[in-house]
């Protein structure tokens, strides 16, 4: 990995945990209209996967995927706008927190139904096949997810048509209030690939140099015609499920274990180490990064609401 | 003097009663544990009655609702909580093509005794897929009993009825009544299913409402009090089957109705109640009956959008007023 | 001479020349390849444009839905085979949820040009999963459109227009109809999406039918005609968004309404046809409206019983009599 | 396994392809009002499987489940005639081919929808496990539905819960026109237990033997509370999809071969090799299951179908 890419992936990681931030504080004061999923301590996954793509390869998320937007590109005025309920979001208020699109930078959806994004990243996969192109497509989902029928149908029609799509798990350890344990009944699941026979990559989802090196193989595979992987990234939800969950049915200590190892120190110290970033040069990216998300706070509060009216346009007219 | 509780304590209550009555009855779904629910709808009753009967699930709709399924079969007492209405798409084949048909197909053999929970209905800006209220399709449904509570009252004595009923009930808790109040017997009581309630006595005009659409429909007839003008509001309580004649009763004393619901308009539950009483009971109406439902729309996220697309007490009211003018 | 032709021939000519006409139409489903699918809608086709462009799938109607989905976003236009209309319970979440909202959720970003097929209504004994007609759930949904034709005319039109329209579009074919044969233009040709057709023109009283009820509804109009009685039959092909005008002329026209369908009957198409012709022109109706359709229960697999619950030439004719003796 | 049990084995596999004959005739002579999908050639697992089983033990089956009840213990002459739509059937007519039921014996339902039937096993066996039981349930079904969402979160919900359930997939190579290859991206559908944490057993389903063996281990497993089993059991679909299915999407070799190995044929030849059986003790049990089934069919031929009227039986009313 060469040192640009190495910045380049703390700098995503950066403006994502910043911008989290600032729409946990829009969130306590009232500026977003619904509870939020944020996005903090899993910032190397979206970062380590979407710095191996182009516009013209797409993926598809989650009700937590203000992160995976930004790592794809996506202006971050537009997506806290759209958190923020307002006109100028990616979806023009329509969408909101859990329906983020952006088709021309290949954000073809954040979805609220969990699952759902697998098999419609499937299908883009599928269309990038059939258009004889070698671009690739990438569905985030939970933990939660890979118990769901229609992460199983996917992953099979997928190898089966060895489609170019990459499916990413983000073990977070919770869906909800359910710790994993309770949910799936196999350790690693990233062994699940095996039942598709695909090749399953489990990697530590806090270290974003091996986010990005499954990612590189994951995509070549794809991109060669090979057809698709599981990445089973493990990782920590260090928020709530949504800001204002109290989250009490797990361990104070829990969760201030999973914060010794967050993924922008880890990456930080990783950099500096090894003498490719100073404290002062991280210091200014963070600011910078910072005033982005300052600024796209400012943006969405000085936006104005759509009207009522336009919630009847793009419907079908009976 | 009676006891003021909560819808959701009363939801609460009775389930935990039915449970202390009746060991074969258990809760099933996403977080119904330890946590206590999505809405806190079963806080506490793991601590009393354990995991073996409030179990948490992996996020499986489609083997959450066929599990219950079975288990039914076997004569235990399911209520399987599927969250938010929306999620039951992934359910539908076990809801309907096998809860709802087991018990006729197997020519009465097996029976289905089972309960499946689901919120409904707007919120704050829960939008596309978590605002749904598409209980038509279960009405459409043989073999499935729809119920939708508008009090605190109602909540406790159909869920004790669905609980008790031996098939399949789909018990639909409206977010945003969870946390209205209002008397609550301490002691356990069914509500017949199929029964309606009049809400509000009338002589000018029948509103016919449910849910959250029950409380808005009272404001507008508050409202329109004032102005001297009389109207009924009938609450079916139960969606299937629904008290088609007490319906019919209301309209041929007031020769005017408006059906107000949150579902969508077209092959909604508005259509088919002003279909059954144009059928049996045209001649007593004196307008041409109208019905307010949700815009026929995906449902936004911003708030403006959101506020325009939903019924409101305003909206109840302009209908109405449109109604007496016409 | 114009030429005749079976109804699934005109099916298949109509998505033989839409994909010569367009690279980006295939069609996906179980048995869609080298079988020619469950009812041969497909024969041949896999011969001519090979196993990338029809699709054989496994049994996973939610990822098949849910592929469907994805490969429109990118401009693709997949025709899915969801086989019977029973199955597509399986996929709803990615039918009704995905579908038929991410135009809108996306604010137009995106759109989703898709073709869902399915057959529907009754056959011989298909029982309990096969027999399904529950269109009225993609009714109710908001972003979806839904035709029905009835004849092999109709057939090819609205599979062209359901190809080309850039919303999902439910394209139900009735499993009685596939061996009817009619005139069909070798020609493509469109049936713009909406639009209804008089079937047959009438003063008395109007039936409105669709699918295989427009059969049923000739045949009787033809034993009424002996009587001096003169039927209207309108076929709205299109049950969303359905041609409300077109009903309402005819209505105004005979004063009586009679809705012929095989769905059921609560929350069901009838209904909402009734609703839409008294809340737009009730003082046009002579006597009260009323429907026909399958009755309320699961369906049953002896012929006598499976028989008796589903409509028929004789029932329409009695709930004609039974109308104009009223 | 004792002399009695080899015995029965091979009478319960003979009296299914009576059955079936009998059924594929009454067919012919249109007896039975819609195609009906037959279980030739895959007797040994019904018959290895529910030997294991009593009438406190449930099982869940699918549109190919007549060998199943009968192994289970349902009256021919009820089950035939249920095929045929007589009011003596064993759902008075209700039900028909895809949905028979037997509760007092443990049918719980042969299910017209693929898949549908493995959650209701894991909900049966669910009540078994909280009413304290050591009954089981067992679920068939066939290669077609390891594809299916119902499968996955069955069985991971089954496996995580250590339901007594076992799962049965009959893999007879087809579903429908399609072959297994084309639907399913793994070769063993058996190595899917995995998934799971579950054992997964592969058996020549043909092999009463090995079939029964395999059933005695899992059905061990469950009634000791220790979970549930996958049994991954070979075979072909000898027949049609459905009678009148002229399944010309398959070679007619490889109907041949597989003819070969007639699991009825495989178990004669090994009893009589081994001294269990003779030619003439054979002849005779073969000749009474024919009487049996000519018998059921006389039975349902003879028996009246239902009224009209009680298809509104059992109906909720409005
Ligand atoms: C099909 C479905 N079931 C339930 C829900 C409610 N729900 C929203 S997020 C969530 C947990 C998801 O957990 P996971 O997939 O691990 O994602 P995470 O929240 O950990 O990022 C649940 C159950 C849903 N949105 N969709
Ligand atoms: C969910 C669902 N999809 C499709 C069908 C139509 N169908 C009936 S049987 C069948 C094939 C089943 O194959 P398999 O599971 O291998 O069982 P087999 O017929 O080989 O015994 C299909 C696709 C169905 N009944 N249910
Ligand atoms: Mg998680
Ligand atoms: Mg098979």
């Amino acid at each position: 990995m060469d040192k640009a890419t190495k910045i380049r992936l703390l700098n995503t990681m950066l403006r994502i945990r910043k911008a989290e931030l600032q729409l946990a504080i829009l969130y306590k004061n009232g500026k977003v209209p619904c509870a939020a999923h944020l996005y903090e301590g899993q910032e190397a996954i979206a970062a380590g996967v979407c710095d191996h793509l182009t516009h013209n390869d797409c993926l598809t998320s989650t009700h937590r995927g203000h992160g995976h937007c930004i790592a794809k590109g996506m202006d971050m005025k537009e997506m806290v706008a759209e958190v923020c309920a307002r006109k100028t979001g990616c979806c023009g208020g329509k969408g909101g927190t859990m329906h983020l699109f952006k088709p021309d930078i290949g954000v073809m959806g954040t979805i609220g139904i969990v699952g759902a994004g697998i098999p419609i990243a499937a299908g883009i996969a599928l269309a990038m096949k059939m258009k004889k192109t070698d671009y690739v497509a990438v569905s985030f989902f939970g933990d939660g997810a890979v118990n769901n029928g229609a992460f199983h149908e996917s992953l099979n029609l997928a190898s089966l048509w060895k489609l170019p799509v990459i499916f990413i798990c983000e073990n977070n350890h919770y869906a909800t209030s359910v710790a994993v344990w309770r949910s799936t009944s196999i350790a690693k699941i990233g062994d699940r690939a095996a039942s598709y026979d695909m090749p399953g990559i489990h990697v530590d989802g806090n270290c974003v140099d091996l986010v990005y090196a499954a990612m590189e193989t994951a995509v070549k595979r794809a991109r060669a015609g090979e057809g698709p992987t599981l990445i089973d990234c493990e990782t920590y939800r260090i928020r709530g499920h949504y800001e204002g969950d109290d989250a009490l049915y797990r361990k104070k200590d829990e969760v201030l274990e999973a914060r010794k190892h967050d993924p922008i120190e880890y990456w930080k110290h990783e950099l500096i180490t090894e003498g490719a970033l100073t404290e002062e040069e991280f210091d200014a990216m963070a600011a910078q990064a910072d005033a982005e998300a300052e600024a796209a706070g400012e943006f969405a509060q000085n936006s104005p609401f759509p009207d009522p009216e336009e919630a009847l346009m793009l419907t079908a007219k009976c | 003097m009676a006891r003021r509780i909560r819808f959701i304590e009363a939801l609460r209550e009775g389930m935990r009663q039915e449970m202390e009555r009746d060991p074969s009855v258990f809760i099933m779904g996403e977080g119904v544990g330890p946590h206590g629910s999505a809405f806190k709808q079963t806080d506490g009753l793991c601590a009393q009655f354990g995991e073996e009967r409030l179990r948490d699930t992996p996020i499986s709709e489609l083997a959450i609702a066929g599990t219950a399924v079975g288990a039914a079969l076997m004569g235990m007492r399911p209520i399987a909580d599927l969250m938010w209405i929306d999620f039951s798409m992934l359910a539908m084949d076990q809801i309907c093509n096998q809860a709802a048909k087991l018990r006729y197909i197997s020519n009465g053999q097996v029976k289905v005794p089972l309960v499946y929970r689901m919120s409904t209905g707007k919120s704050k800006s829960n939008a596309a897929h978590h605002s749904g209220s598409f209980y038509s399709w279960f009405i459409n449904t043989p073999g499935l009993k729809v119920v939708l509570p508008s009090t605190p009252y109602d909540a406790k004595g159909l869920i004790i009825s669905a609980i008790r009923d031996d098939d399949p009930v789909i018990y639909l808790e409206h977010k945003l009544l969870f946390n209205t109040r209002g008397e609550v017997p301490e002691e356990p009581y069914e509500i017949p299913i199929g029964v309606a309630e009049v809400k509000r006595e009338g002589t000018d005009l029948t509103i016919v409402a449910n849910g959250a659409m029950v409380g808005f429909s009272m404001a507008a007839a508050e409202v329109m009090a004032k102005e001297g003008v009389s109207i009924e509001i009938v609450d079916p309580r139960t969606l299937m089957p629904y008290d088609g004649e007490a319906i019919l009763k209301s309209v041929r004393k007031t020769g005017r109705l408006l059906v107000v619901e949150e579902g969508f308009r077209f092959c909604g539950f508005g259509s088919e109640i002003i279909a059954h009483v144009v059928e049996n009971a045209m001649d007593a109406l004196r307008v041409p009956p109208k019905q307010l439902t949700t815009m026929h729309t995906t449902i936004p996220f911003s708030p403006p959008m959101e506020d325009y697309v939903f019924p409101n007490p305003e909206r109840v009211v302009d209908a109405v007023r449109a109604m007496l003018s016409a």
